[in-house]
């Protein structure tokens, strides 16, 4: 026992030395494209994480997440855009003089965003809370379309439809994304595994006899509902300094979809999966891109190959995995050394007879 | 109706847990429960019984708040309690199991526990994350109680096991164990031996009568099996189509002509 | 505002309206059986759009006969989705059901972008539903007078059908309880399927109405239809067929209205559309007229 | 009637029935007893075909059934009380037992009026959606639902669970009452006196095999039986 | 199926003796009608244009999925893995502009060809394009508006795109300077992208009474919103923006489109160039039955400013391109003459008006702004 618990603290750390060395490695050696592609891993990894608590850990079904990107994403772009560069981006409406004097450096301004999107949360899962499956699932996707079109008609803050750009870019740096991500991922552990966690679990077992253990069900929901939305606020800060530009119809409703995927994907309930997810998720749809590209074979073009065909490729691969693997991924399990260690062990107990089966077979 | 000198000294008794005062429940044009007094002292055992559609479930959840009543009061002592949440009324001392059991199916036999245990912790969100002394000490606390309670309750051996996966009758203890660990004054079982054969069913009753003992509880409860209400309950109420029509010790239930009218039946067929 | 500004809006919203509950109809009902919000349902409706703009631009079929082959096709595809995307999660968790209709969407919007491109095409006019005709000094398109009987006729037989058929008490055991329904000799499969077949049929005569008065058809026609009248259906309490009509016309009339009266606040049209959903569900958590479930403890 | 030939059941990697075999005669009560999850629903869920055995047989009137769909099994004469009533909650009492007679081609309406004086308490709620009934309205309408397949076979699953006394006893007649009627029964009782004492056949069944089985009447008396499920209380003071 | 690979373009060939030029475009997603314009263009130009320098230009095209982070990334591959000399696109501001950054940070110089948005190249030396500004057109189309005789403007925006508020904003500002009366904006209404259902925006507009309508925005939408004004009666001409410009237009449109005047970039009738005159010949044999859409033309510049770039520069390497686009000067694309100013755009002065005649947009006149 006490052996198997110093061995995980082992391994946890020489794992921590890993990663710090890659993020190193990675944001020193590795090109521009791939840094980009990892970066972004670690954001959807913050906002999957975000929604997976709200999602996968409480039980409430939740399709609000790029509400509260936005509100992240525009808090950090706003504050973080130089003053003199205001005018020029506000050339149509100019900034509420109220704001316009406001600048912030990045990590405040990462923070505010976290803290409005998390009041934001507040504020909308106060009322909504109290609604039930589906219903709650349309009307926190209502939500995060009232944010959007509120971004888009509040011009003097928002710059309206014109977005706002030259944001600073702060966040296409591996130690930012990576280090908030894990960041947010300890923090996230911590939280499911603490009281809290088991209390929110327990709401999403059976809600009733959560209530009759004496867990005040709204109370509880609403402090998922606002970590979330905290967590999703700092991942849509660090979003819109990665792309430097920000404008309404990146928050489309539809944007929420990809988080659900991803913590589907990763089996809801799953910490490790969510990770895994952001990773395949967002990999994948690069790797793809192979497939946009003509392909010549002998000279003839194959005309299945353009633009457009990697997409479909993507969905069919998605369909796959979910079909086949209903629960995720990882179901509701985490990748623990346990389980690896178990995993290695049977391999290994399994090889063994195997290779004396493999002379008679083959 | 106005309360009559009775129920206003029945006020002032300290001895009195639970007490309900023309407690009525409507559903649409059913009277499910019918302005109901109940009277409930401590360290009693007190069974409702009545027969299927009586109301008795829908008192149960009157009292633990989640239904609330269409009239009437309810009073945890002299505390009146209508309409009050369930987890608050939980936490004032009254728990319950469940007609259809209702577990955290997916979570281990340990989890269900001490997640009954939550409502006691008083460090907040944020230290119990970050795993601030506080919270550690409470963390601590609580799962030492609820080791505790469950190798009382005999679970110990199956505490890692998903509580789903258990045989009926240990999910059943599971579900009185869980109720216990919110430390409860009053506790409300509600059909805790169905679906237990008679052996089990015996087994049960002489682990409730222990159990109110060890932990100096009131107990509540809803049964079929008449062997067990019989054997246990200091006082029996008799509901039928959400009416009163009988109350008092298991004797005099039993020979009470309009409860084995409507519900315990003439046994006329005498030992086969 | 003028008098005659008025009915002219009143006329609009009812058109709008009457669309709106036709393809909610076909939303809730497939909810209603399923329980699954069926993400993908905008675009099978998108689909149809296309299977009419083949149908009647390309094949020159007859407009009698285009019809048939639209709502036939639609059917099979909503079956067919049925068959691949759900019945293999039947006993999976809602959420993988719910990705896998997402899923469903995704292919079916790059798909269409991918065969068709993501130019839009012309939606084919029929019998001149698209011209218009002068009430008075009300000017409506033709087929914004066809829409409601369209409706009304839909709803009828579909209210016949699952109120007092024996599909239709099937359908409602089924929704609720696939294990003993398969026990009471139902072959479940069979009723699912026809649901959907029944929810994209009703998609696609939505969209033969729908794209004479919004003649574009596109691989992203489908998503907000699909989300304005899932919305229209939880207004009216999803699962009920009356309720999607009444949320349907609830809101095309106000959305219609409140661009009419507000004018500045035309911006913020769709955010009315959820703020008035919010509110509602605040009020009755199940829609206007959806079924209360207390759950029985 | 029925004959299991050692059936083997499993859930993922758990066996819950381990090579069961026994037969249910034409027009018996049969009735199994054991403890909980002994592997009792499990064989009964896999006659009728929700569940897929990994071994064994299923002959039902010399045909075998084994691996059959659900509708196909319930078509040939079978029918399942389920454990835990599973009735439809949004159809009315009146539409779950015409769903009850599904399959059925011919007039039905003399089989309603008999359920219903079967179970008064059900017409009285004819209009009612099942699903606010209470507990034992519930078993009786899932009891009477079944009865409304005409069956040949009739499989009961804890009928009894949660019901009063005097339902329980009313049960126990409408048990005794359709299988004079020619309906062949298959019973899951925890309540075993009552069981026994109707069943002509019964089998103990402990961790998913069967352990003793004989008449209904040999199996009362057995020691055994009386330490591990009757109970040592003179059970008369259930009937009082 | 499978066609017959012509050697002049997709070969796949790697190496030094080929120069890479990117493009990266909305392919699919909402805005994949425009990308996939602009893309034929590019492919006409390398089609007659296939060589540079002795090598063979190799387009590499990365589909941005109308979306900003799918936009990054495919300009972050097109620098990275595929190692293109420049960039061209992308069809949407918005995205441009996502990618700004990136170029300017690699030092890839881009080269846009329809977006129109003044901050796409404002502060980056990277970034360049072939188009005239919203402001301009917003400009034009006022004055045209002006000189047809028009005294009283409504304006219909589609309020959620960048490109149709900026397009108005300017519209109005010249609009008002010329008829000198404050009010001669008679009403502004707005709609959101996507929205379907215009009467009630347009019955205000009626009631307005307007000499004429400027509603720019996207296609989809606004030949919607045409033929529902039609059928609410109004008859007054609608003015919009180049978008416009693009076959669907018309055939969603029909009849009710009849008549609609936009400002845009290029007519293939009579093409003011000889290098367009080139361009609408290999187009046709192309496409023989499209409709040409003027940003296909704008694609085909922007590859030839490149192209030209190259050949100044004398070499491959992606800062001396950047030089040599810098002092582009009288490039002679399709659509006109091209010379770029400091911030990178092109010193455009005048702009095509065409209007919608028997289904099809045909030259009607030129505008020339003094600046
Ligand atoms: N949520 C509800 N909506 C409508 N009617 C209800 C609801 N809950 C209970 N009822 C009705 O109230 C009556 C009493 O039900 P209750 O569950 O309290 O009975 P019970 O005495 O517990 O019976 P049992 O012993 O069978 O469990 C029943 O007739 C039932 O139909
Ligand atoms: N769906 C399931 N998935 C996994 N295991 C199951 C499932 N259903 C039953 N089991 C397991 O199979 C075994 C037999 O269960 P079964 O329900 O057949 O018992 P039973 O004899 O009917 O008991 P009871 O008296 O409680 O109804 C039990 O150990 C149970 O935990
Ligand atoms: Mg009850
Ligand atoms: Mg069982």
């Amino acid at each position: 026992m006490n052996n198997t618990k110093k061995r995980n603290i082992i391994c946890t750390a020489i794992l921590a030395v890993i990663v710090l060395a890659l993020i190193y490695f990675a944001n020193n050696y590795l090109d521009a494209y791939i840094v980009r592609i990892l970066n972004l891993c670690a954001i959807y990894t913050i906002i999957g994480l975000s929604m997976n608590l709200i999602n996968g850990f409480t039980g409430l079904f939740s399709l609000g997440q790029a509400g509260f990107m936005a509100i992240g994403a525009y808090t950090v772009a706003i504050f973080t855009l130089p003053l003199d560069m205001r005018s020029t981006i506000f050339y149509m409406e100019p900034m509420n003089p109220a704001i316009a004097g406001i600048h912030l450096s990045f990590v405040p301004a990462l923070l505010l965003g976290g803290v409005i999107a998390g009041f934001a949360a507040f504020l909308i899962g106060a009322p909504v809370l109290r609604l039930r499956g589906d219903y709650l699932a349309i009307a926190t996707l209502g939500f995060s379309e009232i944010i959007r079109i509120l971004l888009t008609n509040l011009q003097s803050i928002t710059n309206g439809a014109l977005g706002i750009n030259k944001i600073p870019d702060n966040a296409n740096n591996m130690w930012w994304s990576f280090g908030v991500a894990i960041v947010i991922l300890i923090l996230t552990a911590l939280l499911i595994n603490s009281s809290y966690g088991r209390a929110f679990k327990a709401i999403r077992e059976d809600d009733i006899a959560a209530e009759a253990m004496g867990i005040n069900l709204f109370k509880h929901k609403v402090m998922s509902f606002v970590v979330g939305g905290f967590f999703a606020g700092v991942g849509g800060g660090l979003y819109a300094s990665l792309l430097g530009t920000v404008d309404p119809k990146q928050f489309y409703f539809t944007l929420t979809y990809n988080f659900l995927l991803i913590i589907v994907l990763g089996g809801m309930g799953s910490i490790s999966g969510t990770v895994i997810a952001s990773f395949i998720v967002t990999c994948g749809l690069e790797l793809l891109r192979t497939f946009d590209e003509p392909l010549t074979v002998a000279g003839y073009e194959i005309s299945l190959f353009r633009p457009g065909f990697s997409m479909v490729i993507f969905s069919l691969l998605l369909m796959i995995i979910v079909l086949f693997y209903s629960k995720g991924l990882m179901g509701r399990t985490e990748l623990t050394w346990d389980r690896i260690f178990n995993f290695f062990g049977k391999m290994k107990s399994k090889k063994a007879p195997k290779s004396t089966e493999g002379g008679s077979t083959k | 109706m106005t309360p009559d000198n009775k129920s206003i000294n029945e006020t002032i008794d300290k001895n009195i847990v639970l007490r309900t005062e023309n407690m009525t429940m409507q559903f649409g044009g059913v009277v499910a429960v019918d302005n109901l007094h109940l009277t409930i002292r401590e360290h009693q055992i007190v069974a409702l019984i009545g027969p299927n559609g009586a109301g008795k479930t829908t008192a149960f959840n009157m009292i633990t708040g989640v239904y609330t009543p269409s009239s009437g009061k309810i009073f945890l002592h002299g505390e009146d309690i209508t309409g009050m949440s369930p987890d608050k009324i939980t936490r004032k001392g009254v728990a319950r199991t469940f007609q259809n059991i209702r577990l955290f199916k997916d979570l281990s036999v340990f989890d269900n526990i001490i997640i009954a245990k939550h409502f006691s912790m008083h460090s907040n969100i944020f230290s119990a994350t970050l795993r601030l002394p506080g919270a550690v000490r409470a963390e601590k606390k609580m799962r030492e109680e609820s080791e505790e309670l469950l190798e009382r309750m005999g679970l110990a051996d199956v505490k890692d096991a998903v509580a789903s996966s258990l045989p009926y009758g240990q999910q059943r203890h599971l579900e009185i164990a869980r109720a216990l660990a919110t430390k409860p004054e009053l506790l409300l079982l509600d059909e805790p031996a169905a679906g237990m054969n008679p052996q089990e069913t015996e087994d049960l009753t002489a682990s409730i009568k222990q159990i109110q003992q060890d932990f100096n509880l009131t107990v509540f409860l809803i049964e079929h099996h008449m062997d067990l209400v019989m054997e246990i309950s200091d006082r029996i109420y008799v509901l039928d189509f959400g009416q009163t029509i009988g109350k008092g010790t298991p004797a005099e239930i039993q020979n009470n002509p309009r409860v084995v009218e409507a519900y315990l039946g003439v046994d006329d067929d005498a030992e086969n | 505002m003028t008098l005659e500004l008025f009915l002219q809006n009143l006329a609009n919203g009812i058109a709008v309206g009457s669309l709106y509950a036709l393809i909610a109809v076909g939303y809730t009902m497939v909810y209603g059986i399923l329980r699954l919000i069926n993400f993908a349902h905008g675009d099978i409706f998108m689909m149809a759009a296309y299977f009419t703009f083949f149908g009647v631009a390309v094949f020159h079929l007859p407009w009698y006969f285009a019809c048939i082959f639209v709502v036939v096709l639609t059917a099979g595809l909503g079956m067919l989705i049925e068959r691949a995307a759900y019945r293999p999660l039947r006993d999976a968790p809602k959420d993988s059901v719910l990705v896998s209709a997402i899923g469903v969407s995704f292919l079916l919007e790059n798909l269409a972008t991918y065969l068709f491109s993501g130019k839009p095409k012309a939606f084919p006019d029929f019998l001149g539903l698209m011209s218009t005709v002068s009430l008075g000094t009300v000017s409506i398109q033709k087929v914004a007078l066809v829409v409601p009987v369209v409706l009304i006729v839909c709803m009828s037989i579909l209210l016949f059908v699952i109120n007092k058929t024996k599909l239709g008490m099937a359908m409602r055991a089924v929704s609720k309880d696939y294990e003993i329904a398969r026990v009471m000799g139902i072959n479940i499969n069979l009723v699912i399927a026809a649901t959907f077949g029944i929810g994209s049929g009703l998609a696609a005569v939505g969209v033969i109405l729908w794209g004479m008065k919004y003649p574009q058809v596109s691989p992203l026609m489908g998503v907000m239809p699909g989300l304005k009248c899932f919305i229209a259906a939880v207004i009216g309490g999803i699962g009920n067929i009356k309720g999607a009509v009444l949320g349907g016309f609830i809101l095309g009339l106000i959305e219609v209205m409140l661009v009419a009266f507000f004018q500045p606040l035309t911006g913020y049209r769709d955010a009315f559309a959820f703020i008035l959903l919010i509110l509602i569900l605040l009020v009755k958590p199940t829609g206007l007229i959806g079924e209360k479930t207390t759950e029985k403890v | 009637m029925l004959k299991i030939e050692n059936l083997c059941v499993s859930y993922g990697g758990i066996e819950a029935v381990k090579g069961i075999s026994f037969e249910v005669p034409d027009k018996s009560i049969v009735t199994l007893i054991g403890a909980n999850g002994a592997g009792k629903s499990t064989t009964l869920r896999t006659v009728v075909g929700l569940v897929k055995p990994q071994s064994g047989k299923i002959i039902y009137n010399d045909k075998d059934i084994t691996g059959k769909s659900s509708e196909e099994i319930v078509r040939n004469g079978i029918t399942l009380v389920p454990e835990g009533r599973r009735i439809f909650p949004n159809l009315t009492v009146y539409e779950n037992l015409k769903i009850g007679a599904y399959m059925r081609k011919d007039d039905y309406s003399e089989d309603i009026k008999w359920v219903y004086d079967l179970f008064p308490r059900l017409k009285e709620r004819s209009w009612q959606f099942a699903g606010t009934l209470s507990g034992g309205e519930q078993q009786m309408l899932a009891v009477g639902r079944a009865l409304m397949s005409k069956p040949e076979l009739i499989m009961m699953d804890e009928p009894s669970l949660g019901l009063a006394p005097l339902v329980v006893k009313g049960i126990f007649e409408i048990i005794k009452e359709i299988n004079k009627l020619g309906v062949t029964i298959l019973l899951i009782e925890q309540n075993a006196n009552l069981a026994l004492r109707v069943a002509d056949q019964g089998h103990v069944l402990e961790t998913g095999r069967i352990k003793l089985s004989g008449k209904g009447q040999e199996l009362l008396e057995n020691a055994e039986v009386k330490a591990a499920y009757l109970g040592n209380k003179k059970h008369e003071l259930a009937q009082q | 199926g499978c066609k017959k690979v012509d050697t002049a373009s997709g070969s796949t060939g790697t190496g030094s003796d080929t120069i890479k030029i990117g493009v990266f475009e909305p392919l699919t997603g909402a805005n994949a009608a425009g990308g996939e314009a602009e893309v034929e263009g590019i492919k006409i130009a390398n089609k007659l244009y296939p060589e540079v320098l002795g090598k063979k230009v190799e387009v590499v095209v990365a589909d941005n999925k109308s979306d900003k982070a799918q936009a990054t990334t495919a300009v972050a591959r097109l620098i990275e893995k595929d190692k293109v000399s420049a960039i061209i696109g992308s069809w949407g501001s918005s995205f441009s502009m996502a990618a700004g950054d990136l170029v300017k940070k690699n030092k890839v110089p881009a080269v846009g060809a329809s977006c129109t948005n003044p901050l796409v190249t404002k502060g980056n030396d990277y970034y360049f394009r072939v188009c005239y500004l919203d402001p301009f057109q917003g400009t034009v189309m006022a004055n045209y508006a002006f000189k047809s005789g028009a005294k009283k403007a409504a304006i219909i925006q589609e309020v959620s795109n960048d490109y149709a508020v900026g397009l108005a904003t300017y519209f109005k500002e010249a609009f008002v300077k010329l008829t000198g009366d404050p009010n001669s904006v008679v009403t502004t209404v707005n709609y959101n992208t996507n929205d379907q259902e215009f009467g009630a925006q347009l019955s205000t507009v009626k009631a307005a009474n307007p000499d004429v309508i400027f509603a720019p925005g996207n296609f989809t939408e606004s030949a919607l919103v045409m033929k529902q004004a039609r059928q609410l009666g109004i008859t007054v001409p609608f003015l919009g923006g180049d978008t416009w410009d693009i076959d669907e237009f018309t055939s969603v449109g029909g009849a009710d489109v009849e008549g609609a005047t936009i400002s845009t970039f290029f007519d293939d009738s009579a093409p003011v160039t000889d290098e367009g005159k080139k361009f609408v010949e290999a187009y046709k044999k192309e496409y023989p039955d499209k409709n040409m859409a003027a940003v296909s033309a704008l694609g085909y510049d922007a590859y030839l400013v490149i192209i030209k770039a190259i050949e100044a520069a004398n070499s491959s390497d992606s800062t001396a391109i950047r030089d040599a686009l810098a002092k582009t000067k009288d490039v002679e694309g399709a659509t006109g003459k091209l010379t770029f100013n400091a911030d990178g755009d092109p010193d455009k002065d005048s702009a095509i008006i065409k209007e919608v005649k028997n289904g099809k947009f045909t030259y009607k006149d030129t505008v020339t702004i003094s600046k």
